[in-house]
């Protein structure tokens, strides 16, 4: 269990992140892509703090705020997607060309 | 080992609810040596009280394929055919407990076989196509799906803004607490009813309790019998309503007090009220569940007209009540708090002119006042019109506020 | 490090990106939902074998609770929630396919090249002592603005999202109130009316 | 104790326990319906050879995996939530820095068992059940968040045993008597039962229970009576003090308090009607939230 191992497993987290987040159409399993990029952003954090930074007691804040940032992003996805599907009945990427109203 | 443990418990059973055996398999309820099961998954035997019609024997069957292996098909009634060897049937006139346990000892110890599927293992409707069990075809939606109903068709409805998708399902008419032999074709959103449809009608109801008013029909008969029989058939449909809140204990409780009072035992209700109160009964009923307007009141007749305030009762012209200064009692709302109120009220009523005219007599063919909803022909008025807009725990609280002649009135009769 | 801990780790590891690459190949999307929290739950784990319990196992807490309100919300927006049926949808695959390699490819080489400090946590540190004390003492407005942040974000989802919007019904078109009695709506304006016109099934 | 006894004790008091609570529901039952209990000792055990003696079966197209592993999550999450309790000072199966964080992790992972169970096995009842039981679980989940980390403020720690440490003086059920009632709502919710059965209850004919049968059924009531262990166990350790007792050795002491608290229980699953899950969903945001957050604010103000 090295630095490096760890930071593999979390690149490869991001990397199918970011394939789902730019291969989905459905809003929500976009959403899941990011929440996965961020659980990779998560480990690396803490795999930094535990193996190279002596366990600075601010490193692990830096998780906890990544933990925050999830949350938010699921709030406002959720509260996007549902403004959305009110007034165009669309969950789908492609049928929301515009964002304006 | 185990065999002999299993053989100890109260015994799993399945009860299929047929024409007239309702009140009989009530007395099964009480006891504790019997086990109702809510589904067939949990049980060994599948009771059969009574007939079934013929178009139900296909539920049936389906049913009695859920049971899980050792399992075996008990009847309880005076139709069934002769082709049903000795140890799986009881006359309705015989209590089938004791038929019940050895039956259950001889499933789980191997002397009696485990009966095998009655249907060919298979899905209702075959699935043809793509995927997995071959549920679909090509793209985005898995395209037109073969062989069935798309599970969950979309719908323009909204509710709470959201479009939630609704599904249709068959529901009866075996299901507990369900109107026996009611069939309904329900639309689900998430667990809001949107629409009902009747596949089925309801199976007419044949009450014990119904004795001496027939009995009054032809001979003189005691004011004490007419009336016992009146509390015990509210208490069990006081009981019905109770297991639904969640509250089985005092359900049951409710089921041995009607089973005292047909028995001539003096009872107190009071009691079981005081605690049914204490529980937060009124609580679980919410104010105007279930209110129904007033030409639906006064069609239905009978406790549920009084429930809605019209105080009109067959008793309050007869000189023998009018003697005992009979006044019926009534509430306002028409709710389903109302209606258990109602049950509540009169079967104390009941319990307290019993006591009151102990040896009191009523002339034969006067006209006395039944327990239950009229039982003239079936209105216009449908219990799929009821329970649209119902919450599933709702809906089922809703129909067991009536009792059963007024629910076979709502849900038509079948032909005789 | 203990043969067991490397063991558990690669397991863990393994189980996270197994998941969480299976949670784009499943058709349920209740399935998705939870293949992604068994990702975190995998991930968490490995947190604690780092050393970091409060920060392992409030993921697991935290993304139990996410991703159960996920599966409902995705229940409710998708047209085949169950995966009942079999179906793709994907969009600019290839693509897709490629930058998930590149990016994980790109971060391999440079993690690869770095030379990081080796300086682990030392076994005997009150970690968990010491992120309360950074929380409620020299972070204390980090926290508080995370903490802040979230509160106000929940209150305008719900509002964003709540049928009686900020101005009248969502699903009416809500139109904000005029500038001035009998005049215009405020701010922006629609330019086809309200939402209805846009209903297609 | 060593690891070994430390493990049977675990067990040994998780299926005591179970069993315990399966009399105890039989001799109320019987005493609220005005009758003799039958067999009230060994009942539970009839039962359990009952649903042995059955063989398991299938519904159409099921999400088999899920089905079957989420009676077994269950249980397991039960046995963790009684291994974070510390018998006495020295023997705690699971002694962990953060064993509340823990709990938590436990109580949201079994509102996702509970859910997956009634959903992965395809049919309508269960799925109904599932999805009223999120609805009131997660809220209900909150609400004993609070109330743990209120408990946890005067012992300055996350962990189980720092928090009966400071118990010493004075219990947490005194110090902040809003704390353990509401706890207790959570013990009913996490087990489903009484007022609180929105999964398994009688309008669903048994609802995520109502497709199982056989060995899969008894893990599952099994692990629903170890659920309610364990947070009986749990509220006697964060609000009665646990092992801390006069003369009685600790181990004794937390048997006696999780007992008691166990009838409490009991008590409160066959006193109270069932509301409608909407109202319910009222009574929590409306009323027990804010009750949980006086409790939090309470404790606060105590700690300074």
């Amino acid at each position: 269990m090295t630095l490096t191992a760890i930071l593999l497993v979390a690149a490869a987290l991001i990397g199918i992140g970011l394939y789902g987040t730019l291969s989905q159409q459905s809003f929500v399993m976009l959403m899941m892509g990011l929440e996965l990029m961020l659980n990779g952003v998560l480990l690396a954090a803490v795999g930094f703090w535990s193996l190279a930074a002596g366990g600075v007691p601010t490193g692990q804040l830096l998780a906890i705020v990544t933990m925050a940032v999830m949350a938010v992003e699921m709030s406002v996805g959720f509260a996007l997607i549902t403004a959305v599907y009110r007034n165009r009945q669309a969950d789908m990427t492609e049928s929301l060309g515009t964002m304006k109203h | 080992m185990l065999e002999r443990l299993a053989a100890r418990a109260p015994v799993p059973v399945f009860v299929a609810m047929g024409r007239d055996r309702a009140p009989a398999v009530e007395r099964l309820l009480r006891n504790a040596d019997i086990d109702v099961t809510a589904t067939p998954r949990h049980a060994s035997i599948l009771l059969v009280a009574g007939r079934v019609r013929d178009s139900d024997q296909a539920y049936l069957d389906r049913l009695h394929d859920q049971l899980p292996h050792p399992r075996a098909t008990f009847w309880w009634g005076d139709e069934q055919g002769d082709d049903v060897d000795e140890a799986r049937r009881a006359a309705s006139s015989d209590d089938p407990v004791v038929a019940l346990r050895v039956l259950y000892r001889n499933l789980i110890s191997g002397a009696h076989a485990s009966e095998t599927h009655r249907l060919a293992d298979e899905p209702p409707a075959p699935w043809r196509g793509k995927g997995d069990h071959g549920q679909g075809g090509e793209g985005m939606m898995g395209g037109v799906p073969y062989g069935r109903m798309m599970p969950m068709p979309p719908t323009p409805d909204i509710r709470d803004g959201l479009t939630l998708d609704v599904y249709t399902t068959q529901i009866g008419p075996f299901m507990p607490y369900w109107p026996a032999g009611l069939v309904l074709e329900v639309t689900f959103q998430g667990d809001v009813i949107q629409s009902a449809e009747v596949v089925n009608p309801t199976y007419p109801p044949r009450d014990v309790d119904r004795v001496p008013f027939d009995h009054l029909l032809h001979e003189t008969t005691a004011l004490a019998q007419i009336e016992r029989a009146r509390a015990a058939h509210h208490l069990v449909c006081i009981a019905r309503l109770l297991s639904l809140v969640g509250l089985p204990t005092l359900s049951r409780r409710a089921q041995i007090l009607a089973a005292r009072v047909r028995a001539n035992e003096t009872i107190a209700i009071a009691p079981l009220r005081k605690a049914a109160a204490r529980s937060g009964l009124k609580a679980a009923l919410a104010p105007g569940l279930g209110r129904i307007d007033d030409r639906l009141a006064r069609e239905l007749g009978g406790p549920v007209q009084r429930a809605a305030g019209h105080a009109i009762d067959h008793r309050s012209d007869n000189p023998t009540y009018t003697r005992l200064d009979f006044t019926p009692v009534m509430q306002t709302q028409s709710d389903c708090r109302a209606r258990l109120a109602q049950w509540f009220d009169e079967a104390e009523q009941a319990l307290a002119l019993v006591s009151a005219a102990p040896d009191a007599m009523i002339d034969h063919g006067a006209l006395i006042e039944a327990p239950w909803a009229h039982r003239a022909p079936p209105i216009d008025y449908r219990v799929t019109e009821l329970l649209p807009g119902l919450e599933w725990s709702e809906a089922l609280l809703v129909l067991n506020s009536f009792d059963s002649a007024a629910l076979c009135r709502m849900a038509p009769l079948e032909a005789p | 490090m203990s043969v067991v801990d490397d063991m558990a780790f690669w397991i863990f590891a393994l189980t996270a990106i197994v998941s969480g690459w299976r949670v784009f190949c499943t058709d349920s999307m209740v399935r998705a939902s939870f293949l992604l929290l068994a990702s975190f739950i995998a991930v968490g784990l490995i947190m604690l074998l780092l050393g970091a319990p409060y920060l392992g196992i409030a993921t697991i807490f935290m993304m139990g609770v996410e991703m159960m309100v996920m599966a409902l919300f995705m229940v409710m927006y998708m047209m085949n929630p169950a995966g009942l049926n079999p179906m793709v949808m994907v969009h600019q695959h290839r693509f897709s396919i490629g930058a998930g390699i590149a990016a994980f490819v790109g971060l391999a080489a440079v993690m690869l090249v770095t030379d990081f400090a080796d300086n682990p946590v030392a076994s005997d540190a009150r970690v968990v002592t010491d992120l309360g004390k950074e929380l409620l003492g020299d972070s204390m407005l980090i926290f508080e603005t995370a903490g802040v942040t979230l509160l106000a974000t929940m209150v305008a989802s719900v509002i964003l999202s709540s049928r009686s919007g900020r101005f009248g019904p969502a699903d009416e078109g809500s139109v904000p109130p005029p500038l001035e009695p009998g005049g215009q709506p405020a701010g922006r304006l629609p330019e086809e009316g309200g939402g209805h016109g846009h209903h297609h099934h | 104790m060593t690891p070994i006894v430390l493990t049977m004790t675990w067990v040994a008091f998780l299926l005591g326990m179970a069993w315990y609570i399966a009399v105890l529901d039989g001799l109320w039952a019987a005493a609220r319906e005005g009758r003799q209990p039958r067999a009230p000792l060994a009942n539970p055990l009839y039962r359990c050879a009952t649903i042995l003696r059955q063989q398991s079966n299938l519904t159409e197209a099921p999400d088999l995996l899920n089905w079957r592993l989420a009676p077994a999550l269950y249980a397991g999450l039960a046995g963790t939530g009684v291994a974070l309790v510390p018998f006495s000072s020295a023997s705690v199966l699971a002694d962990l820095e953060v064993g509340i964080v823990w709990w938590g992790a436990v109580e949201a992972l079994t509102v996702v068992v509970v859910f997956l169970h009634g959903w992965s096995a395809n049919s309508q009842l269960g799925l109904i059940g599932a999805y009223r039981y999120v609805a009131i679980g997660l809220p209900v989940m909150l609400i004993s968040m609070f109330v743990l980390i209120a408990a946890a403020l005067p012992a300055e720690s996350l962990a189980v045993p720092k928090i009966i440490e400071s118990q010493h003086e004075l219990w947490n059920v005194i110090r902040q008597p809003l704390g353990l009632p509401l706890f207790l709502l959570l013990g009913l919710s996490l087990s489903f039962r009484g007022p609180f059965n929105y999964a398994d209850s009688a309008d669903l004919a048994d609802g995520t229970a109502s497709e199982i049968s056989g060995a899969a059924r008894l893990v599952w009531e099994f692990a629903r009576l170890a659920m309610l262990v364990a947070t009986a166990a749990m509220a006697a350790t964060v609000f009665l003090g646990g092992y801390l007792g006069p003369v009685l050795p600790g181990p004794l002491w937390l048997l006696l308090k999780t007992a008691v608290v166990l009838v409490l229980l009991v008590a409160l699953s066959h006193l109270f009607a069932r509301i409608s899950p909407s109202r319910m969903l009222t009574l929590i945001w409306i009323v027990l939230m804010p009750l949980a957050f006086i409790d939090l604010v309470w404790a606060g103000l105590v700690a300074l």
